[in-house]
């Protein structure tokens, strides 16, 4: 009788909550769409444009990444063997449709390379996905050291060590599309993208995909509420496979070739490197985590042969200061915005921002010209820094290098106090807030 | 006009040395053309792009090097990416017509660059692998005390060329020698080469054939001398950075090279290159490809009196121009050109024939015997596509 | 009464920003059983912990006239405060046998052994060598107990110690601190169950709301009926 | 169907050399609330844990719902209807309390593995979770990550979770330890409300809980069961008193 | 007979080579439960830091002062880095290590370039030890051998003889509760991290003169070591040298055999040409997949026998 009671006055109170239309996120869902539609208007540069590519097919794999890393607790050190054997199997594909011995267009690649990803998912995943935590994470390892090895063991499909490559240029244009300009394939990338991610997105709003969030969070009750856990890891790597492929196929249709690399451990590595900078506990934090990657690892090499330093301090930091990642960071501030306290936060803030950049101004300077003086300064120690002549060997470009840290890190010190505060005791307002809110 | 080279090679990483190494070498014939004026009117500059020894990393340089107009691109460190950047830029060039570019190959040495794989847009300045097995087992011939050779090279195309060359190639000139084994390791993943070595030495061999560089090289050398194989090492890589510092006195009269120049050859022609570049950047001058790179592009810019990529590259066919190690020529049929090669050995440094050491080692490659480049050229299958219109 | 071996002035602890204790006072002298009792939250486990040095705090405690506040938990542990805490933090992959070494101090002589304790719950030793993490719930409990005794406090601090045991097992512990009292060793109990609470203490503090709202005797908790109505009941 | 929900058949389990469970053998009948007692370490948890299948038996037999469950695996013996609660709270910490609820509900509505319906459209696991949040009274932290509950609450929600699929057996081991005089009267309100016509197994060391509660009382002595019988029966049996209350069962006016 | 007694030998030495490799990471990985990925890395400064002692002072002193050397800096990035992120669990640990190899190797090349450096192995070593029938034995080899059974031992001693290996495995899960008995945990694990990496800079002293000192060296080991604790078991030394002896002779032995499925079928008179469907797969000999072997047995214990050959616990 009671029970009775307390359940249907619960449904007809709790409708309101649920609310199955979200206004917030049609917006974002929009914006989306619009940034990915603008951003080649904006980066029309050829290298800008493959660079904008690049980061497409790394959102989707980096996406695909956080399923088993975010949603699942899975380090998987082998996660570049999903996409990278769909990538072979999408440029296998590409040479027989244009050998016109497969009739399928360019478009629908990546399905092939998701089709094969998820193919092999059931496969390795049947193996590795017996086990969780480190264990996991050592047969991810393993297997894709087999896998890298067998690339350079069996040319006939792997095509050793130089690849298998293609031309994405094939049969009648449709549409005018050729693929041959690299604008198109940006808005083939862009479209698996969107499609992906919010398949991806939808993923973390089903029941598979809030069991395996329990399941990360504690896989031994979960077998008490009817689920095997071994099942809800083994299908939600299925799954994550299927998109890596997707960003494989991606991939191989974006640079026209695959080669071992892209099974290898060091792109699997490089994928959890990306993916923890951007955030693991946040749904887009592996977009963010994308650009950052792509950013590092292929546009500042361009500019600095620090690059790899850079990656690795900066990684380094973002574990040690916000293991959240730079999704975190950004979700903290927009709750001050959303709770109206960012404008008593922002001049604090800003404070703060200025003095850590000083500081790295200071800290780049240093790094450059050490590397210029180890590497370069047989051609001349003279070298451009931030827009400036600077001798690397000469003193005063140490001088001003290290009173910018100096400077740097004194505003840092004597802001932070104040930061600290104000930012605490706005994050305290805002939990007052929800407290009552909830009360 | 100054003529901008795009570099694509690794920079960073376990093969930046050799990369880097190779760059200043460019640098350095290219100051040394600029003010000697090779070509009058024109400059060159050569600028690194950090391609990470990956295929697919070298593409991404690749577009942005084109984007900021470079119509040159120079390569070397491995086949692979040669072959991908091969590809990429004959689809450049099909697809951006008035836009392209022309690709040096100064050290991929897979023979299918000009064979199957031969495009008018590639000029190699090495030789292939084929020639060098040519030249080397030319020499081997001639040495009665080879009886039995082990083959041993890296899992990967360009291991398993060397392994089917050397066979082949034994067979036809000295069909009375033996080939003992043959082995294939997984590329720079063994750390101990003892096993090899231990087979290498219950095969009875004499002497090794081997394809391998880097520490794979050093390691296999050491690990002999270690096991005390007596057996003499056939090289192609003896020479390139690193191996020298590591094999050290290992090596010393058991390793031998192949390759197209070598400071101590007849004459130490050259030297005056090797000298600066030492100086300069306490390194030493090796790829010498990087001269006669520099010396045929200067000549093709003043017969055609242009820069554009399309006329030079017409000129480029068969040219012939003088190097370090006399004349070459750049065969038309396939873009290969066709250089004298050199055997030499690793030797303690004696003022005489060996002047000059490696990597301030003491030791030194001392010229055992010039192959003439007719004697080391191949056939080719190679059918060349020219652009239309010219 | 005799020397303080615990003094407690105007405590004030904090959770990050969440302020938990608004000045606590308290003393517990040598050789005394007192007992802090309170309603769930109040706030009892914390000033333990404060105490301990695990919780970020202001005020003054003395431990034997000397003040201890700010120092790291092991420094505090050394100069002989013992601790047992609440949730039954068995080191569950070790054996019982080693959470018991673990509980020795290194270059310190204790008055107890691992005889003394296998023979205060003869339990544990049947299960010496047995994972401690499987253990039952109440045998887990008898180890944290023995674990800290094994590192010879002059006082020790327990934190709910019969929660999870079964009534006999609790009369025993009862006893057991008794025993510890005429041993010259001071408890200071935070319990649940008043009955025993009130049986064995010399005196009670109750707690509210982050503060000491009554001290006195048991008899005189029992008789002030507002107090247990107020602070204690619901 | 077997007029019993559990049945233990001279059930043994030993972990390596030693034998925890030495032959219990035990009947409950449906719909029925059973309470087990017994000394720290007679192996009561061990009991739970074999019928909820976490460890298999050695030798001997439990039916379920006169079926036997050798063999089972946890999630198996679930799906047949028996769910079980923790003595050391086991609850998902990074999902809220309303997540908490609705991972429970999700398999017993069907929902398996789904990846193909969308959790938010699911009215009948929104309304379960909803319901069982109001009668665990947690509906104030409703969006409270579970991990940040104090005690009690993590308690009310361990026993929210494990009655939420609703299985027709419930186990529930030591439900209101560390939880006050107070809160453990309304934590028994809350198990009688929501255990009504189902068969209740509970391992208890309070004894107002157990007297309040229980129909019979099993008790637990070195893994055996000595005696099972009605609270009055078991406050009289002076072997109980002797192995366990030791004087302390609660007067006839508490229960 | 020569050939088989010096594969035996061989493996026997790589075996013992990898274990010396692995030790430290064992150590640290049984006790701290840290996967430490930038191991690999401490081995390599070792090899650097002995590399330019040795040039001042000599390979002696510079074989006791490099590990210190390397242990200090394994104690300054606990002091300063883990233990930031340890209270955040072992994923950022693990996380901060991979970082922290990136960022060593990086520092490595800006010290002392990017070219392998001449580090020779001290010319008192530099001869055989034994010669049988016509190999000869390295007096080097030998002495890593040495080397790493004295790690062994004092490895050994240490998780034996001290309660250090207790009090860290207890304040994996309740750090609280160790510092509550009067146990100071922080420099304990700091002295435990330290000394990790000092037997990793200890190997990269001797493996760094035997194989070649370069910024290559810490990947080229990297995941092997892994390989090693892996199989042997998370938690277990004797488990780390069964693998390592295992894996090395594993390894070697199947250097020395030329067999391959296709060698097997055509011994079975069956015909297979190149055209053959799988015919890279039949081809490929057993020498050639040798060192992938690790990682297969890696695959297969962790599949079949999840705590490793000796283990103690699960990951
Ligand atoms: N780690 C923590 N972070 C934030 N708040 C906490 C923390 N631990 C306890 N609190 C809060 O501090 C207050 C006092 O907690 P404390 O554990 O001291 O209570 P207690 O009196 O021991 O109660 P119990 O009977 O639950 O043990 C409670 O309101 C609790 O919510
Ligand atoms: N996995 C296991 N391995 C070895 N021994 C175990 C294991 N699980 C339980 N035991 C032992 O079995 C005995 C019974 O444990 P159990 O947890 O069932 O006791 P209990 O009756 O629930 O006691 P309590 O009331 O104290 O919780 C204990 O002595 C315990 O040490
Ligand atoms: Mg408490
Ligand atoms: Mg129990």
């Amino acid at each position: 009788m009671n029970t009775m009671q307390s359940s249907t006055t619960s449904a007809t109170t709790s409708t309101m909550r649920f609310a199955p239309i979200n206004l917030g996120r049609w917006l974002v869902w929009s914006v989306f769409v619009v940034l990915l539609v603008v951003a080649p208007l904006i980066f029309n540069k050829g290298a800008a444009l493959s660079i904008l590519c690049q980061m497409g097919t790394v959102m989707i794999f980096g996406l695909s990444y956080n399923m088993l890393l975010g949603q699942g607790g899975m380090l998987s050190f082998g996660h570049a063997v999903y996409s990278g054997l769909g990538a072979y199997f999408a440029i296998h594909a590409m040479n027989l449709a244009s050998g016109g011995s497969l009739p399928i267009p360019v478009s629908l690649i990546p399905l092939v390379g998701g089709i094969f990803g998820a193919v092999f998912g059931v496969l390795f995943g049947y193996v590795t996905t017996k086990k969780s935590g480190t264990t996991f994470s050592m047969i991810t390892l393993g297997i894709v050291e087999l896998v890298f090895a067998c690339s350079l063991m069996f040319p006939a499909f792997f095509g050793g060590e130089g690849g298998i490559s293609t031309n994405r240029v094939m049969g009648q244009p449709v549409l005018g599309i050729t693929y041959g300009p690299q604008i198109q394939v940006y808005y083939l990338i862009a479209f698996w993208l969107f499609i992906s991610t919010v398949g991806m997105y939808a993923f973390t709003q089903t029941p598979l995909g809030r069991i395996i969030n329990a399941v990360r969070d504690n896989p031994e009750r979960v077998e008490f509420i009817g689920y095997n856990t071994q099942w809800v890891r083994y299908l939600t790597l299925i799954l994550s496979a299927f998109f890596a492929g997707i960003s494989g196929g991606l991939a191989a249709i974006n640079f026209e070739i695959v080669t071992a690399e892209n099974v290898s451990a060091v792109r699997s590595g490089a994928i959890l490197l990306f993916t923890f900078i951007g955030g693991v506990g946040f749904f887009f934090g592996p977009l963010i985590g994308a650009v950052v990657g792509v950013f590092l690892t292929v546009l500042l090499s361009d500019f600095t042969k620090a690059w790899q330093l850079y990656l690795g301090v900066f990684f380094i930091i973002i574990v040690m200061y916000a293991p959240g990642g730079i999704a975190s960071l950004l979700m903290m501030n927009v709750r001050l915005m959303v709770y109206k306290r960012f404008a008593r936060v922002w001049p604090r803030l800003l404070s703060m921002v200025v003095a850590t950049l000083i500081a790295c101004v200071g800290a780049v300077m240093i790094i450059e010209m050490l590397y210029h003086l180890t590497l370069e300064s047989a051609n001349g120690t003279m070298m451009r820094l931030f827009g400036m002549q600077v001798d690397a060997a000469g003193i005063g470009g140490w001088l001003i290098a290290l009173a910018l840290v100096a400077v740097g890190l004194f505003l840092f010190v004597r802001a932070r106090p104040a930061f600290r505060h104000t930012w605490d005791e706005a994050n305290l307002e805002i939990e007052e807030m929800i407290r009552k809110e909830h009360a | 006009e100054n003529v901008k080279i795009a570099f694509i090679d690794p920079l960073s990483g376990p093969f930046a040395p050799v990369g880097q190494g190779i760059l200043y070498s460019w640098q350095m014939i290219a100051d040394q053309a600029n003010k000697e004026k090779w070509s009058p009117g024109n400059t060159f500059e050569v600028v690194g792009f950090d391609n990470k020894a990956s295929p697919q990393e070298s593409l991404s340089q690749l577009k942005s090097a084109i984007d900021q107009g470079y119509r040159y691109v120079t390569q070397g460190n491995g086949s692979a990416a040669a072959a991908a950047l091969l590809d990429a830029i004959n689809k450049h060039n099909e697809r951006n017509p008035g836009k392209e570019v022309v690709y040096i190959n100064y050290a991929a040495v897979d023979p299918d660059l000009t064979n199957s794989k031969c495009s008018f847009w590639q000029f190699r300045i090495d030789a292939n692998s084929d020639m060098k097995m040519e030249a080397m087992t030319t020499f081997m011939a001639k040495k009665p005390e080879i009886k039995k050779v082990y083959i041993i090279g890296q899992n990967y195309s360009f291991g398993h060329q060397v392994t089917r060359a050397a066979k082949d190639y034994l067979k036809r000139k000295r069909p009375d020698v033996q080939i003992v084994g043959d082995d294939l390791h997984p590329i720079g993943q063994v750390k101990d080469f003892a096993p090899y070595i231990a087979k290498i030495k219950a095969s009875g061999a004499d002497t090794v054939v081997t394809g391998n560089w880097g520490a794979d090289l050093a390691l296999l050398i050491k690990a002999a001398k270690d096991a005390d194989l007596k057996a003499d090492f056939y090289t192609y890589y003896g020479s390139t950075t690193g191996v020298p510092t590591a094999m050290g006195a290992a090596g010393a009269d058991r390793v031998k090279y192949v390759g197209y120049w070598n400071v101590n050859n007849e004459g130490f022609v050259g030297k005056e290159i090797v000298e600066g570049f030492k100086k300069k950047y306490n390194d030493d001058y090796y790829a010498m490809a990087t001269y006669t790179g520099i010396a045929m592009l200067a000549k093709a810019f003043n017969e055609v009196k242009t820069t554009d990529p399309v006329k030079v590259a017409f000129a480029m066919e068969g040219m012939k121009v003088k190097s370090l190690n006399g004349e070459v020529e750049m065969r038309k049929a396939d873009h290969q050109l066709q250089q004298p090669l050199y055997i030499a050995t690793w030797t303690k440094v004696n003022g005489k024939d060996v002047k000059y050491d490696q990597e301030n080692t003491g030791y030194g490659w001392k010229t055992d015997q010039k192959i003439d480049a007719f004697v080391a050229a191949q056939p080719t299958s190679c059918q060349m596509k020219r652009p239309s219109g010219q | 009464m005799s020397k303080a071996m615990l003094e407690i002035r105007d405590l004030h602890a904090y959770y990050g920003k969440s302020h938990v204790l608004h000045g606590v006072d308290l003393t517990v002298a040598e050789g005394e059983i007192v007992s802090l009792l309170g309603r769930n939250g109040v706030g009892r486990s914390t000033t333990v912990k404060a105490t301990m040095g695990q919780v970020q705090a202001t005020g003054s405690i003395k431990f034997k006239g000397e003040e201890i506040i700010g120092e790291k938990a092991f420094q505090i542990a050394y100069r002989g405060l013992g601790y047992v805490p609440e949730n039954r933090d068995i080191f569950p992959t070790l054996t019982v046998e080693q959470n018991l070494i673990l509980g020795e101090k290194k270059g310190k002589k204790s008055r107890w052994s691992l005889d003394d304790m296998y023979q205060l719950f003869p339990r544990l030793k049947e299960r010496q060598n047995t994972a401690a993490g499987v253990l039952s719930g109440g045998e887990q409990q008898m180890l944290t107990l023995c674990r800290t005794l094994m590192g010879d406090p002059d006082l020790i601090m327990i934190d709910e110690p019969t929660e999870g045991l079964a009534p006999k097992i609790v009369d025993l512990v009862a006893d057991y601190l008794k025993t510890l009292k005429e041993r010259g060793i001071s408890v200071l109990l935070v319990e649940q169950k008043l009955a025993i609470a009130l049986e064995i203490s010399q005196r009670v503090y109750v707690m509210g709301h982050g503060s000491i709202v009554f001290e006195g005797t048991p008899d005189d908790l029992r008789a002030n009926a507002a107090v247990r109505r107020e602070w204690l009941e619901v | 169907m077997s007029a019993y929900s559990v049945e233990l058949k001279e059930v043994r389990k030993s972990f390596g050399k030693s034998e925890i469970i030495r032959g219990a053998t035990l009947q409950v009948p449906r719909g029925e609330r059973y309470a087990i007692i017994g000394p720290n370490g007679a192996g009561k948890s061990t009991l739970f844990n074999l019928i909820s299948g976490r460890f298999g038996v050695s030798s001997g037999d439990i039916l379920l719902n006169g079926k036997s469950i050798r063999g089972m695996k946890p999630f198996e013996i679930n799906r047949s209807g028996l769910s079980r609660s923790f003595q050391i709270t086991n609850i998902f910490h990074r999902l809220t309390v309303y997540e908490n609820l609705r991972c429970a509900v999700l398999w017993s509505l069907g929902y398996k593995y789904s990846f193909w319906h969308r959790l938010n459209g699911l009215r009948d696991a929104h309304e379960r979770a909803e319901a069982v949040m109001e009668q665990i009274g947690l509906r104030r932290r409703r969006n409270t990550s579970a991990g940040l509950l104090t005690y009690a609450e993590q308690r009310a929600l361990e026993i929210g979770i494990t009655i939420a699929g609703g299985a027709d057996v419930i186990l529930l081991d030591e439900p209101t330890a560390g939880m006050s005089r107070s809160e453990s009267d309304n934590a028994v309100e809350l198990i009688r409300r929501v255990t009504v016509g189902k068969t209740l197994l509970m391992v208890e060391h309070d004894m107002s809980v157990v007297f309040g509660l229980a129909d019979k009382i099993a008790v637990v002595v070195y893994g055996e069961v000595i005696a099972c019988d009605t609270p009055a029966n078991i406050r009289g049996n002076a072997k109980v008193q002797e192995a366990y209350l030791g004087g302390h069962a609660p007067a006839e006016a508490h229960a | 007979m020569e050939f088989t007694i010096f594969t035996l030998l061989n493996g026997l030495a790589y075996g013992l080579l990898l274990f010396m490799l692995s030790s430290g990471l064992t150590l640290i990985f049984s006790m701290m439960g840290v996967l430490n990925f930038a191991h690999a890395s401490f081995y390599m400064l070792g090899a650097y830091f002995a590399y330019t002692i040795s040039a001042k002072i000599g390979f002696w002193p510079a074989l006791v002062i490099a590990p210190l050397l390397v242990g200090v800096v394994g104690a300054l990035v606990e002091r300063y880095g883990l233990r930031t992120v340890h209270k955040f669990g072992h994923m950022p640990e693990l996380l901060f290590t991979f970082g922290l190899s990136y960022v060593i190797v990086e520092v490595v090349q800006l010290i002392w370039g990017r070219a392998a450096v001449r580090y020779p192995i001290p010319a008192e070593m530099d001869g055989p030890l034994f010669t049988l029938y016509t190999t000869t034995f390295p007096m080097y080899r030998g002495f890593m051998m040495f080397i790493a059974l004295l790690m062994l031992v004092s490895i050994y001693l240490v998780l034996t003889r001290t309660r250090i290996g207790l009090v860290i495995q207890a304040a994996l899960t309740h750090p609280d509760a160790v510092e509550a008995l009067g146990h100071n945990v922080p420099r304990v694990f700091m002295l435990v991290f330290g000394g990790g990496c000092a037997l990793a800079g200890l190997a990269g002293v001797i493996g760094g003169n035997a194989f070649v000192t370069e910024p290559g060296m810490a990947a080229t080991v990297g995941s092997i070591i892994f390989v090693v604790v892996v199989v042997g078991g998370m938690g277990s030394l004797a488990g780390a040298l069964v693998a390592s002896l295992l894996i090395g002779l594993l390894q070697t032995f199947a250097v020395a055999l030329d067999y391959s499925l296709l060698s097997v079928f055509s011994g079975f008179g069956l015909n297979v040409g190149p055209d053959t469907l799988g015919f890279s797969v039949l081809n490929l000999t057993i020498a050639q997949t040798a060192p992938i072997l690790p990682y297969l047995l890696l695959v297969l214990i962790l599949i079949f026998r999840p705590k490793g050959l000796m283990g103690t616990r699960e990951g």
